[in-house]
């Protein structure tokens, strides 16, 4: 094929070389601020999350209860804190098995092409006809809820387009002659998968992975709401927004504050998301 | 005369005149300037060439008459279009001159179309924009615009989708809505470089053609100097965003006065058999992509006539007393840009009976349908519920020959041929449908995959592609490091010495080993992967249109290394490569391919000299094309009748049932020649006679 | 383009019965005891083995999906374990209801996401741009049900402006009908639009940055044909795909919705059958939902074939 | 003392009320020609069945069958037993035949005439096996049942029993027609004040005016329609908004923003309905009476009673409710007694940091709550209590009686008798499903105040079981909740019985 090199134009030279996007620096802080404090959330928290003071229940935010106080009288803000693992560990389990199941899946698919692709692309195919919510409300209706559990099924959700995504990057990749080259050496499978395609799936790998921190935050909220989520007193967001929402006229922050603290938390995430995109396609980003 | 016609005359008013046009991108605290003070004009009915490597600026030329370059661009200078300075009107007004005054086509047909509407909707609507006219009637010219681009079946060409077209009748089509309205001016941007060779031919000549009968003007981009001489009346040649000559087209083709341009012309390899000693020139070093011309000339660093004086101030464009402008103060005192040449070795001797591979009657069919998809559920009554969609490609068909020691032998064919799919069946990247690969004696179809290790590392692959034959994340060295790793070919302490002493043999600096393959030129990278196929220390390597990818200097510099390598390691390739000029350049043997089969293969020479294949006379043809022939009609997606010779659709000798329908055995013309072709008398000519109008029953569009 | 849908179709039956199968396998997992369920607190081990018996429980699995697939394929969805009513005409009641609220979203959605993708995507870097990302932003940051409480509150219960519940029957008025979709329909529209919105947006300026958009523009075109006959044409292929998609997430955002406007559709049976361990109208709304996610997408294929002349017209001509 | 039952504070019912019987028919009657009145009152969970007989859950299904269903007896809000479909009944001596006398001239819906064949027919469906009746081991009692003609019928007891007339308002005990047995669970034909008219699941049941309805001047209204609104943010909006006349049942947590409103109001009664915690006295821990001792010091009644209801309950011993003439103001309820409790849990060996799991069902914001506010008592005393919230109806068919520890609640019901005797003998359904307790003088004492006829002597033994169960009862029962509702300033005169009906018979709106 005779077809050259897209002339590289002025422009897009100086595209190439662009400062980080704006998206990801912010983005990024929050989200690690978001990590760093769940982290430490045991010891910044000013009081137990579970501990009550019945004499001060409905406390609106103030010096003592920086966000206020729940109908136990429990710290709205320190739950805040503790809900923050609980939310962000959902999101982060849910994904990381989601990724564990699909990246393989996705690699293998497309590296071997023909009837193992075939095999496991119409698997995702029935289970990507399931609607998202289906599979979760099946798999937590058969048992009783858990934490873990919640972060398997959504998890499970997201093997199938996590699976796609890879195998549509690795088919992309399987073009690249670096990869013949390899193949000319005779390398092993392992070395192929590992070494030549995982660490250029990655990057779009992050992209999508964003998106299902999001929306596996997003979807234990609601799971939580329809009451197959988290136990009480456990503090998830989802939970504390849907046990405030009986006081939403009288005492509006207790699901106030969870319901930012997810705002931000999703609009961060999606923001580093983006930065993401953009530095993998200036096309996208401007 | 003619010489004039590129500058500002008084006496005639240009139909574009281009005045200290300057053009800078910013962006953020950065910027570019892509096109430094480019002054000249273009004369009524006349055509100018603008030539220059990527990244010198020529499309940002183009860019700036059509407004296009958005908003981080900033323009400067004048742009005088029939006596008016476009540069200054509103955005709105110069919209609506584009398609009615100023036509334009581009590189990529493939991609300039738009896939949701029909051919002739899109021919249409600049009739329907600029001459008001209604719909049916703007439907109905554009049908006849496309009969006027040597489209029979025009009508039915109007009411199909792009996709459906190949990308000649593509670009014929965009030349056709580009010139719907008949403007006095087309601007042509690389309209030929995605096209094969023999279509490019037939653009050039429809180009020519259209010139002559309606007297458009041309203003045509290109990096290819010697497609700019089938065209053009002036060629202006960029350099690193500078106009560095411009002038008439022979002149400058038969005598240019800037070094660049000598060393440009020096590098394109001639269209003949060369002996092992002979080297191509080549330009050192590559393109500034921020050079300032104040600090003296931009070319001075890759300038063998460089001396001290060249960079203590900015050149000019001076005039030469022929009316030629040069901007090199010692335009007249240079002699041609100097030749490399190696020691003239003996031209060596192949043996038949010691070939290291030998290929004999393979073929590889593709079932393009593959998998689980290929059944259909079937909704017609009679057949199987279930049934396997028949839709099998062959590629490479029953094709035989042998490569020996230190031989290189050429394959060369238009894109689809087949021609990479052999170099992987020679791998065995890909499993032959049928017949036999041997290497060394040893048939490699019988061996399993695991066993094939030693094979793999006497046997590898140089690509195309400089974007990605190269990990994007592996560094130079990690890169370098692994097939010296897989088969242990040295100790883990004296592998980084090894890596270097790989990099030494590409003209490499030992520090590249920390860069990744972003930080690297294209050449570079093709210098890595060259590299990387030598870490094994292979016996034959397949080099799959190794230079395709690259400017013309830089091309130059790769063919001469592998040229090296070749004598060095007395290495067999397999030289794939589209271009017969380079392939000749390299080759010992050449082989033709159309169709997965090989129509022609014998030495470099006699391939290249009469007698020959129709094929290979039609390619050698469009390459050495020097002046405006008739076109033949349109006929590029032929379908070959199966178990007919491939080539008969396309054929201008075709002697109707026997081509049809019996395919044609390589016959031996000498002992090392031979051409499959039911003629008698083979075309004795490099020079095609007229060519006949193919049969039109078969005449596909 | 028959062979497409043919194979498009095919695909659909397979994943049908597939999906069948699943859903059967997983409500009969459920560890609970239907016939307990049925019988109540005062049920003895007799009287539970008689009703599995009537019910068939006792029966081996193959033979039971056996009957209530072909029983499903009928229109026959069964009893209801705790109404005792059949389940059909409830469940197609109720389907109805949400089907409404589900095209109207849809409706909303698409043409609202679509305009948002192309002006965000024409004016690009600039205000409209940064407007409409930050808008979809804020609607994607929260589930469904916390914009519906909020909504309730603000129009509902502040300001009194609209319904902030149930469902009027058309026949009861138009202006009913319309006031109480309002709220559930800018909720799930607010939590939808931001995936159509950019994924337009991106399409499109993946059509504007493209080549036969600039040819365009050097016929001379005016810029408004150039977005819309040019561009938004081809930008609009890969959209139908993605409201495909959206009509999963709708579907479990119509379960959360329904349950905060009281809305008396098929998701918040599906939720209520959950909590009831109800398991005919389990099953049957699990395969209707699915069923009809099924049909979106084949829908959208279609679509996407007849807008598509890659895929309507196939071969090359000549 | 019996007025205690309504708190003075709550009501707002006026004169009118007692009034309105006399007058209102003639002023009603012109503006019901002009425009039909339509009440709607938001439930927040669906019927479940239609059919009475096989109702198991109080709320929605009891009202729509206390509006469309008539019973042999009805109480009143004060508890007494009142005629319904049976004008008077009497007993033997020894209470063991019982004969009730019928109301002549009613009609069931579909105009069927009402007879004895029909009550005969309906206890006949209720003691039946397969029918599964919740009402059945009330009944078990009933020997034979027997039509003397076509307005008396006899039950014949196999032991004395006093409240039989009682037993009989129970709403499953609602009387309905073989003829219609088809479309009980589609089209219910019931002889009620309201008609069934149609019932779209998850959305709404409409009930219409009974013209032919036996008692005089009522209803008023010419449609009921409950609405299903799971949301309570979304009924009380609908309420305030005017979407609805009435929301049922009111969780505490809306009933102070409801309370500050200009068109609605709440309606608050004192209600039998309790909330406690379940121990299974047959496994281990349980069986040991220290450990059950222990749990009793733990829990603070009146402290989880504010945490859980916000003051809208009122702590108690047993399920006697404290406005009960039988309840026992003298005995203590008492605070907590962590240390106590500790030192009990100490002797029967239970180490600190045990993990005790708590089932709860869900869908009750209050029994959650109760839940949490146990957990952080529990906490104190060295237990570590995981919540486990199962849905309601997987909790009621899946764990209740089998885990060892839950939460729960039951309706209020109409007498001491059936108040405590399934309960705590231990012949008792619910004791056998729930704790398993067994003492051999608690069944002496209540099988002696079922026995008897007299209040004095009634008294006397249920204050005396009070007592017996305050140190070793098995499970807590830690509260009696309120029943509020809510209703638009439009609303007159809708009854609100501490038995959680709202009686729309008597009910009009104004304009």
């Amino acid at each position: 094929m005779a077809v050259r090199l897209a002339e590289l134009t002025a422009a897009q030279f100086i595209r190439r070389r662009r400062r980080l996007p704006t998206s990801l620096v912010v983005g990024g802080t929050i989200v690690a601020t978001l990590i760093v404090t769940a982290a430490l959330a045991q010891w910044i928290a000013p009081y137990p999350y579970d501990e009550m003071h019945v004499r001060d229940r409905f406390q609106p935010p103030n010096l003592h209860y920086l966000a206020g106080t729940d109908e136990y009288g429990r710290d709205v803000f320190s739950r805040l804190l503790i809900g923050s693992q609980l939310s962000l560990a959902l999101g982060a389990t849910a994904t990381l098995i989601s990724m564990a199941v699909g990246v393989p899946l996705g690699l293998i698919a497309g590296y071997r092409r023909g009837v193992t692709d075939e095999a496991i692309m119409r698997v995702l195919d029935v289970m990507l006809a399931f609607p998202p919510i289906m599979l979760v409300l099946l798999i937590l209706a058969v048992t009783p809820p858990s934490l873990l559990k919640t972060a398997i099924a959504i998890g499970v959700l997201a093997v199938a387009p996590i699976a796609r995504v890879t195998r549509s990057v690795t088919l992309d990749l399987m073009s690249g002659e670096f990869m013949e080259a390899a193949r000319a050496r005779g390398e092993r499978l392992h070395y192929m998968l590992l070494r030549e395609l995982l660490p250029n799936v990655w990057p779009v790998l992050m992209v999508e992975a964003s998106l299902r921190v999001v929306f596996a935050v997003l979807l234990g909220a609601v799971l939580s709401f329809l009451g197959f989520g988290v136990q009480p007193p456990a503090a998830d967001w989802g939970l504390m927004i849907s046990n405030g929402r009986a006081f939403v006229d009288t005492a509006p922050w207790i699901s106030l504050a969870p319901g930012i603290a997810m705002s931000i938390t999703v609009i961060a995430i999606s923001l580093v998301g983006d930065g993401l995109r953009e530095v993998l396609d200036p096309k996208v980003g401007r | 005369m003619s010489a004039m016609s590129a500058l500002a005359s008084p006496s005639a008013e240009p139909l574009l005149e281009i005045r200290n046009l300057t053009i800078r991108y910013r962006e953020d605290d950065r910027q570019v300037t892509a096109a430094r003070d480019i002054s000249f004009a273009l004369r009524r009915g006349g055509s100018l060439a603008i030539v220059g490597e990527s990244g010198s600026g020529k499309s940002s030329v183009a860019g700036a008459i059509l407004d296009f370059l958005g908003p981080t661009a900033e323009v400067t200078g004048s742009m005088l279009f029939e006596g008016q300075d476009i540069a200054g009107l509103a955005p709105a007004q110069r919209r609506q001159m584009l398609g009615w005054r100023i036509g334009a086509v581009f590189q990529d047909p493939f991609t300039a179309l738009n896939p949701a509407l029909r051919v002739g909707r899109q021919i249409a609507e600049p009739m329907v924009q600029h001459l008001g006219l209604p719909l049916p009637e703007a439907l109905a010219r554009a049908e006849l615009a496309l009969r006027e681009m040597g489209i029979d079946r025009a009508a039915e060409v109007a009411r199909a989708f792009p996709h459906q077209l190949s990308g000649g009748m593509k670009q014929r089509a965009l030349i056709a809505a580009a010139l719907a309205c008949e403007p006095p001016l087309l601007i042509l941007d690389e309209p030929t470089t995605a096209l094969d060779v023999t279509v490019e031919a037939q653009i050039l000549r429809l180009l020519s053609r259209l010139r002559r009968e309606k007297g458009v003007s041309l203003l045509f981009i290109s990096h290819n100097l010697s497609v700019v001489r089938r065209l053009c009346d002036d060629v202006a040649v960029m350099y690193a965003s500078q106009l560095v000559e411009l002038g008439e087209v022979h002149r400058v083709l038969e005598r240019p006065a800037h070094p660049y341009s000598k060393g440009l012309l020096a590098s394109r390899p001639p269209l003949a058999a060369a002996s092992r000693g002979s080297r191509l020139a080549a330009i050192a070093g590559q393109m500034p992509t921020t050079a300032e011309p104040d600090a003296g000339c931009v070319f001075a660093p890759r300038c063998p006539f460089h001396e001290p004086r060249c960079s203590t101030g900015p050149q000019l464009l001076t005039i030469t007393p022929d009316g030629h402008r040069v901007r090199c103060w010692k335009a007249d005192a240079l002699g041609p840009w100097p030749r490399q040449q190696v020691a003239a070795a003996a031209a060596p001797v192949f043996h038949r009976g010691d070939a290291l591979v030998n290929v004999t009657q393979v073929s590889k069919t593709f079932d393009r349908s593959g998998g689980l998809t290929a059944w259909r559920l079937s909704v017609a009554g009679g057949r199987p519920l279930l049934y396997r969609s028949p839709k099998r490609v062959p590629a490479v068909n029953d094709v035989s020959f042998s490569i020996s020691p230190g031989e290189v032998l050429g394959l060369v064919g238009e894109s689809g041929c087949g021609k990479s799919t052999l170099g992987r069946l020679l791998l065995q990247l890909l499993r032959q449908s049928g017949g036999s690969v041997e290497f060394d004696g040893a048939d490699l179809a019988r061996l399993p995959a695991q066993a094939l290790s030693p094979f793999r590392k006497q046997a590898q692959i140089v690509f195309q592609n400089v974007g990605s034959s190269l990990n994007p994340r592996l560094s130079v060295g990690e890169a370098l490091d692994r097939p010296l790793a897989l088969f242990r070919l040295a100790k883990p302490g004296d592998r980084t010495k090894r890596v270097e002493a790989l990099l030494d043999m590409v003209r490499l600096p030992a520090a590249y080993r920390k860069r990744f393959p972003h930080q690297l030129s294209g050449g570079e990278r093709q210098r890595v992967a060259i590299a990387r196929a030598l870490a094994t220390e292979p016996r034959f390597i397949v080099c799959d249109e190794p230079v395709s990818a690259l400017d013309v200097s830089v091309q130059a510099t790769i063919v001469n290394l592998l040229a090296d390598l070749r004598d060095a390691f007395g290495l067999s390739y397999l030289f794939i490569s589209h271009d017969l000029a380079v392939v000749a350049q390299l080759s010992d043997r050449i082989a033709v391919m159309y169709r997965g089969r090989i129509c022609e293969i014998g030495t470099a020479a006699e391939v290249l000299a009469p007698p020959h294949h129709p094929y290979t006379q039609m390619l050698l043809a469009s390459a050495a094309d020097d002046e405006p022939a008739p076109e033949p009609a349109a006929g590029m997606i032929a379908a070959a009748t199966p178990g007919g010779c491939v080539f008969a659709a396309r054929c201008p000798y075709t002697l109707g049932a026997v081509c049809d329908t019996t395919s044609p055995p390589l016959r031996p013309l000498t002992a090392s020649h031979a051409i499959a072709c039911h003629l008698d008398i083979l075309p004795n000519a490099a020079v095609p006679p007229v060519f006949v109008h193919p049969d039109p029953q078969r005449a596909a569009i | 383009m028959a062979a497409y849908v043919a194979q498009r179709l095919g695909a659909v039956m397979v994943i049908m019965v597939a999906m069948s199968v699943l859903v059967f396998l997983a409500t009969h997992a459920l560890p609970s005891n239907a016939a307990a369920l049925i019988l109540g607190q005062y049920s003895t081990p007799e009287t539970q083995a008689a009703l599995e018996h009537k019910l068939g429980f006792d029966l081996p699995l193959p033979v039971q999906y056996w009957r209530w697939a072909s029983h499903m394929l009928q229109g026959d969805m069964g009893q209801s374990f705790e109404m005792e009513r059949p389940v059909a005409p409830i469940l197609w009641d109720a389907f109805g209801r949400s089907a409404i609220l589900a095209v109207g979203s849809m409706a909303v959605v698409s043409t609202l996401g679509l305009a948002l993708g192309v002006i965000a995507a024409v004016w690009r870097g600039r205000w409209p741009d940064h407007a409409a990302s930050i808008f979809t932003y804020f609607g994607v940051s929260l589930p469904e049900f916390y914009w519906g409480l909020v909504f309730i509150l603000l129009f509902g219960s502040t300001f009194h402006l609209l319904p902030s519940s149930g469902y009027a029957n058309l026949s009861d008025g138009l202006g009913g009908f319309i006031a109480h979709l309002v709220l559930p329909v800018a909720t799930l529209t607010l939590t939808l639009l931001a995936h159509v919105t950019r994924l337009t947006r991106s399409s499109m300026m993946e059509a504007l940055d493209s080549m036969y958009v600039k040819v365009a523009r050097a016929r001379g075109l005016p810029e408004r044909l150039v977005i819309l006959r040019h561009a938004l044409r081809n930008a609009l292929i890969p959209s139908i795909t993605v409201l495909a998609q959206d009509f999963g997430f709708l579907i479990g955002g119509i379960v959360a919705v329904e349950t905060v406007f009281a809305y008396p559709g098929l998701g918040r049976m599906l939720v209520g059958s959950l909590e009831r361990q109800d398991l005919p109208m389990m099953q049957a709304a699990i395969l209707v939902l699915t069923g009809v996610y099924c049909l979106a997408n084949l829908a959208a294929d279609l679509l996407y074939g007849v807008v598509n002349p890659r895929i309507r017209y196939g071969g090359s001509v000549g | 003392m019996r007025d205690a039952l309504l708190r003075p504070r709550i009501t707002r019912r006026s004169a009118l009320q007692m009034a309105g019987a006399a007058v209102l028919p003639a002023l009603i009657k012109p503006a019901r020609a002009a425009e039909p009145s339509t009440l709607r009152v938001a439930f927040a969970i669906q019927p479940a069945t239609l059919d009475p007989q096989k109702m198991r859950v109080g709320g929605v299904d009891y009202n729509y069958v206390y509006n469309c269903f008539s019973r042999l007896t009805a109480q009143d809000p004060k508890l007494q037993v009142q005629p319904d479909l049976a004008t008077s009944w009497e007993a033997t001596e020894d209470l063991k035949t019982w004969t009730f006398h019928l109301r002549p001239g009613v009609k069931f819906h579909n105009g069927k005439p009402f007879d004895a064949s029909d009550v005969v027919f309906t206890f006949k469906r209720i003691l039946d096996k397969d029918v599964g009746s919740v009402l059945r081991v009330n009944f078990s009692i009933v020997d034979s049942i027997e039509a003397v003609d076509p307005l008396t019928v006899r039950f014949n007891l196999s032991v004395a029993y006093a409240d039989l007339p009682a037993a009989a308002a129970a709403y499953q005990a609602a009387i309905v027609n073989e003829s219609t047995l088809d479309t009980l669970t589609t089209h219910p034909i019931g002889t009620g004040p309201f008609k069934f008219v149609e019932y779209r699941p998850g959305d709404q049941l409409v009930m219409e005016r009974n013209p032919d309805y036996f008692l005089p001047g009522v209803p008023r209204l010419d449609r009921v329609i409950i609405r299903i609104i799971p949301e309570f943010t979304t009924s009380v909006a609908a309420l305030e908004s005017g979407a609805v006349d009435a929301v049922f049942d009111l969780p505490p947590e809306h009933i102070e923003k409801l309370a500050k409103s200009s068109v609605a109001h709440v309606e608050e009664v004192q209600a039998g309905r309790w909330q406690g915690i379940i121990w299974n006295c047959e496994m281990k821990p349980f069986d040991d009476s220290r450990v059950r001792r222990a749990f009793n010091k733990l829990i603070d009644k009146p402290a989880i009673a504010e945490i859980a209801m916000f003051g809208h309950a009122t702590p108690t011993l047993t399920p006697i409710p404290p406005f009960h003439p039988y309840f026992r103001k003298d005995i203590p309820i008492g605070g907590a007694d962590i240390a106590g409790a500790k030192k009990l849990l100490a002797e029967a060996g239970i180490p600190s940091g045990w993990d005790l799991e708590m089932y709860v069902p869900g869908s009750n914001p209050p029994r959650e709550r109760l839940a949490t506010a146990f957990r952080d008592a529990a906490k104190q005393a060295g237990i570590n209590v995981q919540l486990r919230i199962a849905p309601p109806d997987k909790f009621f068919a899946e764990m209740e009686g089998k885990v060892r520890f839950s939460a729960d609640g039951f309706y209020g019901r109409a007498t001491p008798d059936l108040m405590t005797y399934s309960w705590y003998h231990s012949s008792g359904s619910w004791n056998n499903t729930l704790w398993h307790y067994k003492n051999p003088e608690v069944d002496k004492v209540l099988d002696a105040a079922r026995a008897t006829n007299s209040a004095t002597e009634q008294a006397k033994l249920y204050g005396r079981f009070q007592e017996m169960l305050l140190d070793d009862s098995p499970g807590s029962i830690i509260y009696v909740q309120n029943f509020a509702c809510g209703f638009s300033n439009k609303v007159r005169d809708v009854v609100v019985s501490p038995l959680m009906i709202l009686d729309f018979s008597k009910a009009a709106l104004t304009a």
